[in-house]
């Protein structure tokens, strides 16, 4: 029953490649959205019957068949259900058929609409089966397969070179996260002598001795894998870059799902990285390093989907630096809300853009809050949410990481965070009022066309609105009879959720339990970051809520410029790596190749033609020279069998 | 007869003759004279034979000698039309005129 | 069918049906076609009963037939068959017909000799594969270099004799090298045992020392290397391709190029155990660069054909890696990878034919923006392409893993150099699908292109079927192959108690065994 | 006695054949050869090989001989004309090989003389040394025997077709000219010894 969870998008692909064009848009649309619909209600049924499996049991498993068996090597293709991949399997069943939905009326008048669903039902499938995974080899197939779907949905409008090439950038800088993740399994499997999750698990603690380098290699090849899959800092390049594919793909992919596998990864293998402190370390330095540096580029971007990416970047960060103090199950509370209203930002923009048909820079839109109430209205829920104002669903997770990052004494990271949080909310600010706020800067046609969206595209977002708002009350204390909110003691109910997986209280896990602060410093830090939200956007309304310009480029052209060409990083990146390996395929296939291999081989051809050509001198012709030689030979001859 | 003469001395002349049947070859220009410096070489490989023959009291040299001939006979005959047809051709028959053969 | 000849019904009935049609009366084109066709199909479904007739388990050869052919040197006729045997014979006798088919398109003159050589070649293919006696091993290795040269010489390119040519002396120089090991091996046999023979597991058995095995081997290794080609020596390979009709290079390519790794695995592993161990370490390093070196040129190549021919470099340098990682996993990788490049490879160089055979041309920069005027064509390209860089799901996945795995238990920093190949394979490939079928229709010529008819439609469904089948449950190959590299491993490694590095799994713990903790 | 024929004969055929390589017209050459092919004769004689001395005579000095006297009168020679640097460094290096060629000869019997089995006792004179040959000849040797019939046919023919003109390739003249090639090899007149 669980394997029919990734097999239905897959079946939905399957009817679609069959039956071709004779299935018509309607008939796509409802394949498609149905099908992913028909997941999220299994999926939602077996959470419901694992949350009635007692605490300490609560896994479902469905083994499929034995994949592959060679000596001691067996991997078999299998699912796992348990607390942390139902959150997983929910949310992307939930948030997936949303976009789907939107996505009927985004994509409404697209050439090639059939061919959008069967890359998104695929997406479905891989990122199921990456969730779902009982094994690292399974999760490896979803892991690549997402990537796949990914650099097809980014390519997708074909006869833009630039969607090509982002494609193509986002396919091989997944590759070379995926070689990371690669290396780590071939560590696992060699050390622990299998590759499935339980087994890998329960062999660890006997196998590698916490902190040597065996299990930091292993955890930070895996992490090398996360970062590319999750944008974080070394590989976060091709996540700006992805926007090129239409909006729902980068609410789908880049937003709500395919980003957070890294994190949901982390999350997996959180007693390898508890083991190897070096490693975990590492994965919160990178988290808050990305949160901040994302959230400064994000500041200075006037394209809207930008803004938004590089937001994700940052909030990706957030995750990882909650994974890296500990507190996993934070991590993947910011990771639900996040999908929320990040998904719900992005088809925000989504239907502005498609409302100003097609135009995406900021500073040719303004004044939009009148015109389209219902995109306006979600927008500015959104905007609230991912700020972190209580009572939305982001104050509640990013509070808890903060806390969770002060409680384990990770200061610096901590600020980082609080730091982040301010430019979040200040960008994010910047967004709604240029988009919604201040004089309208339409060009004269986009104002002609200006419509609201249809139904089928208003109607999941205001259902993401409401998941972004009640999203976060998932993370309050309750007690079991469901108290006032009195202490923040006895856990979150999603803690309590994941307790079993994460091992806080649970299983004897080596993972050591982020300390719980005392009464009064907990208020203090929600006072704190709230106050930083609120910061972020005052600063904000007092630049945008009125003059069109751009202040900070008034005030500080330099760090502007820096900050709107990204740093530089790609132009980097590009003269470091991508320049000298072509280089260097170049010099070898000019030089080897042609030179010295064809050279000598070539070569050894002109000896033999000089050497038969010298030999044709002796054939003069004449009778006598050969005589001369005839003798010469007899004599020669004789003279041997004198000597010896 | 008295006592035959002995074989080395036979073989001594044969070789002598043969040599000078040699240079002949190298020397000339002429072809024809050539041609007789190679009968000459025959005919020195002729007296080996006899002389052996006699020296080992069987006919067979002998009549190995016979069938010499008969191939002298016949290269000479080729031989001499060759260059009777060289000469019509190129109007010389010294040898380091004619080289048709040139490689 | 117990007494029936079979397997030399294998090998003859093409070497028959090329002669038939050779001196098939009626000239018409059509005849010819349809008459190669029916005999490459009655070839592979000869060959299909081989599949579930074949005993893995079995030890010793099976089907075998031994018949009197020079009884003065001892050499006999004798065939026989173990896994990897099958695998690659059931490969040859696929991969025919799909070419056959394949060329019904492309070739125009002299048709009637074209399929007469292909099929001839199939035999020859089969024989090498199936032989067990050295000699006439070494006649069939020799046999199938002629209708290869033929091929690439008459219908080839415009350079298409210097192709033959370098190919042909390539070969021959390393093989000529192997028929002196070969040779010297007999009259060694000879001297030790006293009985003349040929037989291969006469010369498994025999002893030799180290400095005879390492110098035998090394001539053994030098042929083969030229064939699978290795690094220094694959020069020939990307001009051959280039110059190839399509039929030849998908052949050349899927068939001929497992000749060399085949020989490893058949000959010159087991009879030389102590000299391959000993020069693992030289083979693995030129693997790893033929795995780099073959991406890195791959990616600046302009020409279609040649940058497949450089992919296939650093595909068979993977396939070397795994067989001498000397562990079952590499091995079964390497194994699993010389059948996923066979059909992954072949079936790039049929998609190339196609684009060939419309715009007579290879150069990239002469196509762009293709998807939207042949999109099924491009959907092909695009599932061949991600099998042939290795996507989960798909062939080209299992034997890459498998490879990666038994290298990394032999030696870490292989698996980690290999991996660089990994990363690589996907740069060169996707950035030649986004030059050719991305972006805006660049060229007037491509506007008006043809996508695939149903035939050549009918070639590719088998060998998307197999990319998908291998790729998703690869067991039954697996354990086919399994029983004969084991023992070929158990070989090298019982000649030297060697076990590998890094099996920290099976190495028992102190105290606690994990294997058995983690079972 | 016959020691001294022997010398006689030994000194005369060297003569000759000395005179055969050295004398610049090739009549003298030819002459000097019949000469020497009579000293040959005589010595057959010393060492009692009546038939083949007979033979030798008959047929080198009569029959080839006269084929060789024939051909250079047909064909008008004068004396040899030896100048020119390359002959000169042709002749000399003849020259050298032959001394060498002596030399070596010499070395050689100088290790092993031996005076070697002076003759066998005399057959039983069965009758005569041509009646012996004769029976050997067809018993033991017919077949060679018959071979050198072909080997004569052969070269008959070769001489006639040759000489004829009729070879391929090497009378430029096209057939049609057929009669004007006769006619020029007919009179060849004396072009190649004054030249």
């Amino acid at each position: 029953m669980l394997a029919l969870i990734p097999a239905l998008p897959l079946a939905a692909v399957a009817v679609n490649l069959i039956l071709g064009d004779r299935l018509g848009r309607r008939g796509t649309a409802f394949l498609a959205c149905g099908a992913v619909f028909a997941s999220f209600v299994l999926a939602a049924l077996s959470v419901i019957h694992l949350a009635s499996l007692p605490p300490g049991a609560r896994t479902m498993v469905a083994d499929v068949y034995t994949w592959m068996r060679v000596g001691d090597f067996k991997v078999d293709v299998a699912f796992l259900l348990d607390p942390l991949s139902s959150v997983m399997v929910l949310v992307v069943t939930g948030v997936g058929f949303l976009i789907h939905l939107y996505s009927v009326g985004y994509m409404a008048h697209d050439a090639s609409f059939r061919r959008f669903f069967l890359y998104l039902n695929l997406f479905m499938f891989a990122m199921l089966t990456l969730v779902l995974a009982k094994n690292f080899l399974v999760m490896f197939v979803g892991w690549e397969g997402v990537g796949l779907c990914s650099y097809l949905l980014i390519g997708f409008w074909m006869d833009r070179p630039s969607a090509a090439r982002a494609g193509m950038k986002a396919f091989v800088v997944n590759r070379i996260g995926d070689f990371g993740f690669l290396l780590g399994m071939l560590t696992l499997f060699a050390w622990t002598g299998s590759l499935d999750y339980e087994r890998v698990f329960a062999a660890a603690p006997i196998v590698f001795h916490p902190g040597t380098l065996a299990i930091t290699f292993a955890t930070l090849a895996l992490l090398l894998g996360a970062t590319g899959k999750s944008a974080q800092i070394p590989l976060y390049t091709w996540l700006p870059d992805a926007m090129e594919g239409p909006t729902p793909v980068s609410a789908l992919i880049h937003a709500a799902t395919m980003v957070t596998a890294g994190v949901y990864m982390v999350a997996r293998c959180h007693i390898l990285f508890t083991m190897a402190p070096f490693s975990l370390e590492t994965v919160a330095v990178i988290g808050a390093a990305t949160a901040l540096f994302a959230a400064t580029i994000g500041v200075a971007q006037n394209d809207i989907k930008r803004v938004l990416a590089y937001s994700t970047v940052s909030q990706l960060g957030y995750m990882f630096f909650a994974c890296g103090v500990g507190a996993f199950g934070a991590g993947i509370f910011h990771l639900m809300t996040h999908a929320f209203f990040k998904a719900l930002l992005f088809l925000g923009a989504g239907s502005v853009i498609h409302a100003l048909s097609g135009e995406q820079d900021m500073r040719k839109m303004g004044g939009l809050a009148s015109r389209l109430p219902w995109t306006h209205g979600v927008m500015l829920v959104a905007c609230v949410a991912i700020a972190g104002i209580p009572p939305f669903a982001g104050f509640f997770s990013k509070d808890e990481i903060l806390s969770a990052a002060f409680a384990s004494g990770h200061y610096g990271v901590w600020v980082a965070g609080l730091l982040g949080a301010v430019l979040t909310a200040f960008y994010m600010f910047r967004l709604y009022f240029l988009t919604f706020r201040g004089s309208s800067r339409l060009t004269h046609e986009a104002e002609h066309h200006l419509h609201e969206s249809p139904a089928v595209m208003v109607a999941p977002l205001v259902v993401l609105a409401a998941l972004s708002v009640v999203g976060g009350f998932v993370g309050l204390p309750f007690q079991e009879g469901g108290r006032r909110l009195t202490t923040l003691e006895g856990g979150a109910a999603l803690e309590r959720w994941l307790a079993p997986v994460f091992g806080e209280g649970g299983a004897a896990g080596a993972s050591h339990a982020v300390p719980h602060l005392s009464f009064t410093t907990e208020w203090a830090l929600i006072a704190v970051s709230v106050a930083a939200a609120a910061f972020g956007i005052a600063m904000a309304s007092r630049a945008y809520a009125k003059a069109a310009g751009e202040p900070i480029a008034e005030k500080a052209p330099r760090l502007y410029g820096l900050l709107e060409h990204k740093y530089w990083i790609d132009e980097l990146y590009d003269t470091i790596a991508v320049r000298p390996i072509r280089a260097l395929g170049d010099v070898l296939w000019r030089f080897w190749d042609e030179k010295i291999v064809d050279g000598t081989v070539n070569g050894v051809a002109y000896v033999v033609e000089w050497a038969s050509a010298v030999l044709r001198v002796f054939q003069t012709g004449f009778v006598g020279t050969y005589a001369l030689f005839l003798t010469l030979g007899v004599a020669a001859l004789i003279a041997h069998y004198l000597v010896r | 007869m008295m006592h035959d003469i002995p074989l080395a001395w036979m073989l001594a002349l044969s070789a002598t003759v043969f040599v000078i049947g040699v240079v002949g070859v190298l020397v000339r220009r002429n072809a024809l004279v050539i041609f007789m410096s190679i009968e000459l070489m025959l005919n020195a490989g002729n007296l080996a034979f006899v002389a052996f023959s006699r020296a080992l009291g069987s006919l067979d040299g002998q009549v190995f000698v016979f069938f010499v001939m008969t191939v002298a006979a016949a290269e000479v005959a080729v031989g001499l039309a060759i260059i009777v047809n060289v000469f019509r051709l190129k109007e010389t028959i010294y040898v380091d005129e004619i080289n048709l053969l040139k490689g | 069918m117990n007494d029936f000849p079979w397997l030399s019904w294998l090998i003859f009935f093409p070497l028959i049906s090329a002669a038939l049609i050779a001196v098939l009366p009626g000239t018409s084109g059509r005849t010819v076609k349809t008459l190669a066709a029916v005999c490459s199909i009655a070839e592979f479904l000869f060959s299909l009963p081989l599949w579930w007739r074949y005993q893995p388990g079995q030890p010793g050869w099976q089907f075998a037939e031994q018949h009197a052919w020079l009884p003065g040197l001892g050499a006999t006729y004798h065939v026989g068959i173990d896994g990897i045997a099958t695998l690659l014979v059931l490969l040859t006798t696929l991969l025919t017909p799909i070419v056959v088919f394949g060329a019904f398109g492309s070739v125009e003159k002299r048709e009637r000799e074209f399929y007469a050589l292909l099929l001839a070649m199939e035999a020859a293919m089969i024989g090498t594969f199936l032989s067990l006696d050295l000699l006439l091993f070494y006649v069939f290795w020799e046999a199938m270099l002629v209708p290869m040269y033929l091929l690439i010489g008459v219908w080839g390119g415009p350079r298409r004799v210097y192709a033959a040519v370098k190919f042909f002396l390539y070969t021959m120089a390393g093989s000529v090298l192997m028929l002196v090991a070969i040779l010297w091996l007999y009259l060694h046999q000879r001297a030790v045992t006293g009985i003349p023979t040929f037989a291969l597991d006469a010369f498994y058995a025999l002893p030799l020392s180290g400095a005879e095995q390492t110098w035998l081997f090394l001539a053994f290794a030098f042929a083969f290397a030229i064939k699978v080609p290795m690094f220094p020596f694959h020069t020939w390979l990307p001009d051959a391709h280039v110059e190839a009709p399509t039929a030849g290079s998908v052949i050349l390519a899927a068939v001929l190029l497992k000749m060399g790794t085949f020989g490893y695995v058949r000959f010159a592993m087991p009879i030389f155990p102590a000299a391959s161990a000993a020069f693992t370490p030289w083979i693995v390093a030129l693997a790893l660069i033929g795995i780099l070196y073959g991406a890195l040129v791959a990616m600046v190549q302009r020409d279609l054909k040649k940058l497949v021919a450089y992919s296939s470099v650093s595909h068979l340098g993977f396939c070397m890696l795994g067989l001498y990682a000397l562990n079952a996993q590499g091995m079964a990788g390497g194994m699993m990878t010389m059948l996923n490049h066979g059909v992954s490879t072949g079936a790039l160089f049929l998609l190339v034919g196609v684009i060939y055979e419309r715009r007579h041309t290879r150069e990239i920069a002469e196509f762009g923006g293709l998807w939207k005027v042949m999109p099924v064509y491009a959907s092909i390209f695009l599932v061949v392409m991600l099998s042939s860089i290795g996507l989960p799901g798909t062939n080209g996945f299992v034997g890459e893993f498998l490879v990666l795995l038994g290298a990394f238990r032999h030696e870490p920093w292989w698996a980690i150099v290999a991996g660089l190949g990994v990363i690589l394979s996907a740069v060169y490939m996707l950035w030649m699908f986004m030059r050719v079928f991305f972006g805006p229709l660049t060229h007037a010529a491509n506007e008006k292109l043809a996508d695939l008819t149903l035939r050549e439609r009918l070639v590719f469904a088998p060998l998307l079927i197999l990319i998908f089948w291998m790729g998703v449950y690869p067991q039954p190959l697996l354990d086919r192959a399994q029983p004969t590299l084991d023992r070929t491993v158990a070989l090298v490694k019982q000649r030297l108690m060697m076990g590998d590095r890094i099996t920290r799994g099976d190495v028992a713990r102190p105290g606690v065994s994990v294997a058995e903790a983690a079972r | 006695m016959t020691l001294a024929l022997f010398a006689a004969f030994a000194a005369l055929l060297v003569g000759c054949s000395l005179m055969v390589i050295l004398h610049r017209n090739p009549v003298a050459s030819a002459l000097f050869l019949v000469l020497a092919f009579c000293s040959l004769a005589g010595l057959y004689l010393l060492l009692h090989a009546e038939f083949v001395a007979m033979v030798q005579v008959i047929v080198y000095a009569g029959a080839i001989m006269v084929l060789f006297l024939f051909v250079i009168m047909y064909l008008n020679l004068r004396h040899d004309v030896e100048q020119g640097i390359a002959v000169a460094v042709r002749r000399g290096a003849g020259w050298i090989l032959g001394i060498l060629l002596l030399a070596e000869t010499v070395a050689f019997f100088k290790g092993r003389w031996a005076e070697g089995p002076v003759s066998a006792p005399d057959l039983a004179p069965v009758a005569g040394n041509t009646q012996a040959i004769g029976q050997v000849l067809y018993t033991r040797y017919l077949f060679p025997f018959e071979i050198t019939s072909v080997l004569l046919l052969v070269a008959m023919v070769g001489a006639v077709v040759i000489a004829k003109g009729r070879g391929p390739g090497l009378h430029p003249a096209a057939p049609a000219a057929d009669a004007a090639a006769d006619a020029k090899a007919a009179a060849p007149d004396h072009a190649g010894g004054e030249a």
